[in-house]
């Protein structure tokens, strides 16, 4: 095994071994499990990193495992993969040092954070995948780890969200399945490849490959949340905050999101699929997704629910983005993927610091929120920001592509969807932050479970992670050009997805 | 070394001998030797048949038609090899279990013996009539295991199972009857010529005979009335051998027959057993998303499960896949089944409860069984990385081929029943219970041997391709 | 006619009556009795069919034997699970496994 | 017609009509005594198959040892029956 | 109504196979000339007993093993505490017809063993009439029931099947599985179905004895 063959198992492997080994720790060791998560985190943050340096240097990593005479497991960590894997790894990262101090003295530590690498594994997994086959093999992966997760608490509001979002992702699966062995049997692989590889085949398949172009895109569609089958995400949102993070913003939405763009660019790939007229359907289903999750948002009181369908809303752009052919989309849309997860992870652990510290699960009691916890908000109203498309944020960047990209491709209906979104984001998120910062708390807070110490409104391993994701929202946004932008590495993949 | 065939059918019946001269409830360690040996021979057997192609042994050295003939290919050779290795880890956790258990074990030993040679003697056989006695051994010993020390309940269940298993082998005898009538020998080599050609109407009804016959002691829709009593009340490891592997005997040779000496008979035929497949994957999900009780869940899993064998008999002429997808779906739904069985016995024992009700907590006291359930339902439902995703993989794939959509449909219903019922016990071991004051404690044997069987179910999805080449035809490879 | 196709024809008759009486619902004893007919009617056939050209085969002959003996032990362990099944004890049976 | 068909006739109309009688008998007393006839009747198709050891067979296994165990199950569970709670 | 169905069907099957065998042609010469061809390697000269131990003899092993498995399921089901009691008096004319009887039947199938050589007969017949010698006298009240399987019965039980065992394998030494050499053929085959006789007739009584209740107390 060369050492291109060997780094993206040992990038598999920094989160695997340890989620196996904390599995088998009792649950008082607290110590140790921290020294191992951290240490998977931290080495795949290296591994990603030197990946990062070789693949824009043009080297190219990949290893090929034969499970049956013409079924390959592949994985390939190409510029599209590792925009994924550094976003996952580095949220990972975050969530751990959060998830450390969130779940600081709850019940079966061991089995949470067991799974909650087995998760991270399978994302990677998801990210990495060079074949179709070997893509579902972890996109089931994920489903079967985020379920015990999801079910965490015990309770029977938990089983109930866990259960639902398990009959969503798995008739979604089966969906996908089919569309995957049904492309197998006709192409005899499904291995990606750039442009796409249905191209070849004869022109008398076209309508069952549009039949499977919907199949694979109802499978994927359930994980990526597009309506109508996005009804799990506001359920899940009993789980407790890491587990809502992993869910919004490193692993599940993004790995249907993900499949997206695979199938779009390098399964069928984007011409073919414009030529199929494949392409309109999905912008169309993207859009109203757009506005629906919106719409939805607005009318929650609940905020993990509120921010639940904002993602609903929110992981469509990047499918709007790969809808719209021409590369100024698919680069709006792949680098709104990074973007949207750096903002939401924030939210969502504010949401969190909210709940843990003061007992606030409820937009219509934050009023004065932010006196007392300041540092929480102001992560907050930054990353609603960013979420708004307001300047200096990573989103506007996102939403200035986007919007560039429906221009170029001839669809400015595209351009007032993303402009109403705006609007309606604006109108769900504004209230809050007025709420926090301008309405008067109460003397008491009446479900406080931790004081404040000096400036530490709480726990520093649930502020610090934040703060970090609520300043990379700011400096994603202002040095988007930067050559270790998001942007920059989004413009590197559409040039090598469009140049044949 | 010598040749390790012999001893694969010998030695499982001497040690069952001699386990029942000792005494009682004795031979457990003679049985544990026996098997681990028994399961280096069959990888012995395994690497010769690999290298050198399927082997033929004259018993007796007088070579059929005379005598009786073992044919050894590698169909049968995965077979063995399966066998040894899921009732060597049933084994040590029936050790366990029958120490707990007490009364219900006094003839374990022998009588597993005789089940497991039994079966090994019905893998190599060649020749018709020795495989009728095979298959009498595996019936009688069967319902001997389930009726062991139990109540009245259990007693009806094997009572059930043997008039069954008696009527399975009666239709079979006929049919050797009628064969031996028409072409004057039993000797399977010899009747491939004699069958390709016009045969007799005799033939055919002894094919149908034989065929519902074995349909029958395989529990196939709707011949499965007798298994749900019977595997979901024996004691568990008895009903972890039974589902797992005592109605794959029957189906390897109804497999055997049909892929061989009765294909040119059998081709109109072959959408049958998959029709009535389909029904067993609905039927038995469906009871088993309906079960009360945790055996009774996993004994109609099995009744569905065995639906899937059957799926693949239109296939099997022509799309090489079908034939892997049966050998995938054999293995690994023998060893979650196993894998199931023994997770559900130390759940019972420590909870003692066997209602899917009772199961509440479990995922707090028992991390390490529940996990073996869970990667058991892995494989049932069909999901990756497992042996059961290949299966159903490789078998869409081959239904697509066909353009057999039914198939792929019913296919895909049954993973996702399947995924229903395994939840449902997996969420009601998640659910938080009050603590219990009287704190059983899982035997460690029990709970690995659990493990071992359920993650070997999921890794035969990662590392199978030994198998697929085991059963490819020489040269294809 | 032979001895041998007569006697394969009334095996034939035995075993379906034999295989109804098994497969119809009823007292143990009863279908016991009724798999006995069926599976002598099976090992009438398979003499009775070889031997339909008037000559005497061996091999089917000592078939039949090994059937006769599997037959009595058949019998004997459904007697068995009969009458234990039969037996007032058996509902509350000790030494039951759960 | 020779002699030997007209036996084995009569003989098979005896054996079918044994089973029958056997198999549609009203009390179990009934069924195993008339199996013991047809298990003998048996011994004697046999013989006339020229299987003598199947013969002998048939009658010490079939028609005596199976007829033992069958009368012996037939009292215990009448037994039962008339004494039993 | 199910019975109705049950009769239906199987009248036609029994028309279907009726026809089917009618239908079948004329038999070829099958296997009895090459029985007669191999007769003189049997080391017998019994026809069905070359069959029944050497030409097939591993179907005659496994049949023993069937009886065996019955056996030990019977003996699973049994409740362990079987208490053995004399029972009630038994007519005397029983008891002496069985007491004549007995070694009159010891004689006749050790007379069967030996004649299974060359004519009818053999150790399945023998066994039958011992087994059937103790069953008499059984029920004549001479022999109790067996209530346990103690050491000597065990031994008595297996020890035809494991001597049939052994011969098997010790034969892989110079060929196959249960591959007699001609010269030793009869000895061997003699050996085994000495050692059958025995165990067979404790098996086939077994499966009496161990099932009556008759002079049992619970």
């Amino acid at each position: 095994m060369t050492p291109n063959e060997a780094l993206p198992l040992a990038v598999l492997a920094s989160s695997l071994l340890p989620g196996l080994l904390i599995f088998a720790l009792p649950e008082e060791r607290v110590g140790l499990r921290t020294t191992l998560n951290l240490l998977g985190a931290v080495a795949k943050v290296v591994l990603i990193a030197a990946l990062l340096a070789g693949v824009a240097a043009g080297e190219e990593y990949g290893f090929r495992y034969r499970v049956l005479p013409g079924l390959d497991l592949v994985f390939r960590a190409d510029a599209l993969a590792l925009l994924f894997v550094s976003l996952s790894a580095l949220l990972w990262f975050f969530t751990t040092l959060y998830a450390i101090g969130y779940l600081e003295s709850g019940p079966h530590r061991s089995r949470f954070f067991g799974f909650f690498s087995l998760c991270v594994t399978s994302t990677m997994g998801i990210a990495m995948a060079g074949n179709l086959f070997t893509f579902f093999v972890f996109y089931e992966l994920l489903t079967l780890s985020t379920f015990p997760l999801v079910a965490h608490r015990g309770t029977p509001q938990a089983m109930r969200g866990a259960t639902v979002y398990l009959a969503y992702t798995l008739l979604g699966g089966t969906v996908l399945l089919t569309g995957i062995v049904w492309l197998h049997s006709l192409a005899g692989h499904t291995d990606f490849a750039q442009g796409g590889f249905l191209g070849v085949l004869a022109a008398h398949h076209d309508a069952t490959l549009r039949i499977i172009f919907v199949l694979l895109i109802a499978g994927v569609g359930v994980k990526a949340a597009l309506v109508p089958l996005h009804g799990w995400l506001p359920q899940a949102m009993v789980a407790p905050a890491p587990v809502s993070a992993l869910l919004h913003a490193v692993a599940v939405v993004k790995a249907g999101a993900f499949g997206v763009v695979r199938i779009v660019y390098e399964v069928y790939g984007v011409e073919f699929a414009q030529a199929l007229g494949l392409l309109l359907p999905l912008a169309v289903i993207a859009a109203i997704t757009i506005v629906w999750g919106s719409l939805r948002a607005l009318f929650q009181d609940d905020l993990k629910k509120r921010l639940a369908f904002s993602t609903v809303s929110q992981v469509a752009y990047i499918v709007l983005g790969v809808a719209l052919f021409g590369p100024v989309g698919t680069i709006g849309g792949l680098v709104h993927l990074v973007h949207q997860g750096i903002m939401k992870i924030t939210l969502f652990f504010c949401a969190g610091n909210y709940a843990e510290t003061l007992g606030i699960h409820k937009v219509s009691q934050m009023d004065g929120a932010g006196r007392r916890m300041p540092l929480t908000s102001l992560a907050f109203t930054v990353a609603a920001l960013g979420m708004m498309g307001a300047p200096f944020t990573a989103g506007a960047v996102s939403k200035a592509w986007l919007a560039d990209g429906a221009r170029t491709a001839g669809m400015d209906w595209a351009v007032w969807v993303l402009s109403v979104s705006s609007l309606l984001n604006a109108a769900y998120f504004l209230p809050i932050a007025w709420r926090s910062w301008m309405r008067p708390g109460p003397r008491v807070w009446p479900q406080e479970h931790i004081a404040a110490r000096g400036w530490r409104e709480t726990p520093w391993l649930l502020l610090l992670p934040p703060l970090v994701t609520a300043l990379a929202t700011l400096l994603f946004g202002v040095f988007a050009h930067a050559a270790w932008s998001p942007l920059s590495w989004a413009q590197l993949i559409a040039q090598r997805e469009y140049v044949p | 070394m010598t040749d390790p065939l012999p001893w694969l059918v010998v030695l499982p019946l001497a040690w069952a001998s001699v386990a029942f001269l000792l005494g009682p409830g004795r031979g457990a360690v003679l049985a544990a030797f026996g098997v681990a040996l028994q399961c280096a021979l069959a990888f012995e057997l395994a690497a010769r048949v690999q290298a050198a192609g399927a082997l033929r042994y004259a018993v007796g050295g007088w070579g059929s038609p005379l005598g009786i003939d073992w044919y050894v290919d590698g169909l049968a050779v995965l077979m063995l090899g399966l066998t040894q290795v899921v009732a060597l880890p049933l084994l040590l956790y029936a050790r366990s279990y029958f120490g707990h258990a007490g009364a219900a074990g006094r003839y374990f030993w022998p009588l597993a013996g005789f089940l497991i040679g039994g079966m090994n003697a019905l893998f190599v056989s060649a020749d018709l009539f020795n495989l009728y006695v095979t298959l009498e051994i595996v019936g009688l010993a069967a319902v001997g295991l389930v009726a062991a020390g139990g109540g009245a309940a259990q007693l009806a269940a094997a009572l059930r199972y043997l008039f069954a298993t008696l009527l399975g082998s009666g239709a079979f005898l006929l049919g050797v009857a009628l064969i031996y009538g028409a072409c004057g020998t039993v000797s399977i080599e010899l009747l491939g010529p004699l069958l390709a050609g016009e045969a007799p109407r005799a033939v055919y009804v002894a094919v149908v005979l034989m065929s519902v016959g074995l349909f029958l002691k395989t529990a196939l829709f709707p011949f499965h009335y007798w298994l749900p009593p019977a595997h979901g009340g024996a004691a568990v490891p008895v009903s972890a051998l039974l589902s797992a592997l005592v109605i794959k005997a029957s189906f390897y040779l109804l497999l055997r027959l049909w892929l061989d000496i009765f294909a040119p008979l059998v081709q109109p035929l072959a959408w049958l057993p998959a029709v009535l497949g389909s029904a067993a994957i609905l039927w038995g999900s469906w009871q088993a998303v309906r079960a009360e009780h945790l055996k009774l869940l996993v004994a109609w899993s099995t009744v569905a499960q065995i639906g899937y064998l059957f799926l693949a008999f239109p296939l099997l002429a022509t799309q090489a896949a079908a034939l892997d997808a049966v050998v995938f779906q054999t293995v690994s739904h023998a060893l979650a089944k196993a894998a199931m069985f023994a997770a559900t016995g130390v759940v019972i024992h420590v909870t003692g409860n066997d209602t899917v009700a009772g199961v509440a907590g479990v995922a707090q006291r028992l991390p390490l069984t529940l996990f073996a359930f869970a990667l058991a339902g892995v494989t049932l439902m069909g999901l990756p990385p497992s042996g059961g995703f290949l299966a159903k993989w490789l078998l869409i794939d081959a239904a697509l081929a066909e353009g057999a959509w039914p198939l792929v449909l019913v296919v895909l219903l049954g993973g996702l029943l399947a995924a229903w019922y395994v939840f449902r016990v997996l969420r009601q071991a998640f659910l938080l219970a009050p603590p219990t004051e009287v704190a059983v404690r899982a035997p460690r044997l029990m709970e690995w041997s659990a493990l071992l069987l359920a993650a070997a179910s999921v890794a035969l999805g990662v590392r199978g391709i030994e198998l697929a080449r085991l059963i490819a035809p020489v040269g294809a490879s | 006619m032979s001895t041998g196709m007569l006697f394969a024809l009334v095996g034939a008759l035995l075993f379906t009556m034999g295989a109804a009486g098994v497969a119809l619902p009823g007292a143990p004893l009863r279908r016991i009795v009724a798999f006995n007919v069926m599976g002598s009617g099976a090992l009438l056939v398979l003499v009775g069919l070889a031997q339909r050209g008037g000559g005497v085969d061996p091999v089917p002959q000592a078939m039949v034997l090994t059937g006769i003996v599997v037959a009595v032990a058949a019998t004997a362990l459904a007697l068995a699970l009969a009458r234990r099944l039969g037996a007032p004890g058996a509902r509350a049976a000790s030494g039951d496994d759960d | 017609m020779t002699v030997g068909l007209v036996f084995d006739l009569l003989l098979a109309g005896t054996l079918l009509w044994s089973a029958w009688r056997t198999l549609a008998a009203p009390t179990p007393e009934r069924a195993v005594i008339l199996f013991i006839v047809f298990g003998l009747l048996m011994a004697l198709a046999w013989a006339r198959l020229s299987a003598p050891d199947i013969a002998l067979a048939e009658a010490a296994i079939g028609a005596g040892l199976t007829g033992a165990l069958l009368l012996d199950a037939l009292g215990t569970l009448r037994r039962r029956a008339g004494g039993g709670p | 109504m199910r019975r109705g169905a049950v009769g239906v069907a199987a009248l036609l099957f029994a028309g279907v196979l009726i026809g089917a065998l009618l239908g079948l042609p004329a038999p070829g010469a099958g296997l009895p000339p090459l029985v007669t061809a191999q007769m003189g390697n049997s080391g017998v000269t019994h026809p069905v007993t070359a069959v029944l131990l050497n030409f097939r003899g591993y179907d005659t092993l496994l049949e023993v093993a069937v009886l065996l498995v019955a056996l030990l399921g019977l003996l699973a089901v049994q409740r362990s505490e079987r208490a053995v009691a004399p029972g009630a008096a038994v007519e005397p004319v029983l008891q002496t017809l069985a007491r004549r009887a007995a070694p009159l039947m010891v004689v006749v199938g050790v007379y069967l063993l030996w004649a299974g050589a060359s004519r009818p007969g053999g150790a399945f017949q023998a066994a039958a009439v011992l087994a059937a010698g103790a069953v008499l006298a059984h029920l004549a009240r001479l022999l109790p029931a067996w209530s346990a399987p103690r050491a000597w019965l065990r031994t008595g039980i297996t020890g035809g099947f494991l001597v049939f065992l052994a011969v098997a394998v010790a034969l892989l030494g110079g060929g196959a599985l249960l591959q007699y050499p001609p010269a030793h053929a009869g000895l061997l085959i003699l050996l085994i179905e000495a050692g059958l006789t025995v165990s067979l007739a404790l098996l086939l009584a077994g499966l009496f004895l161990f099932l009556s209740e008759e002079g049992t107390r619970r």
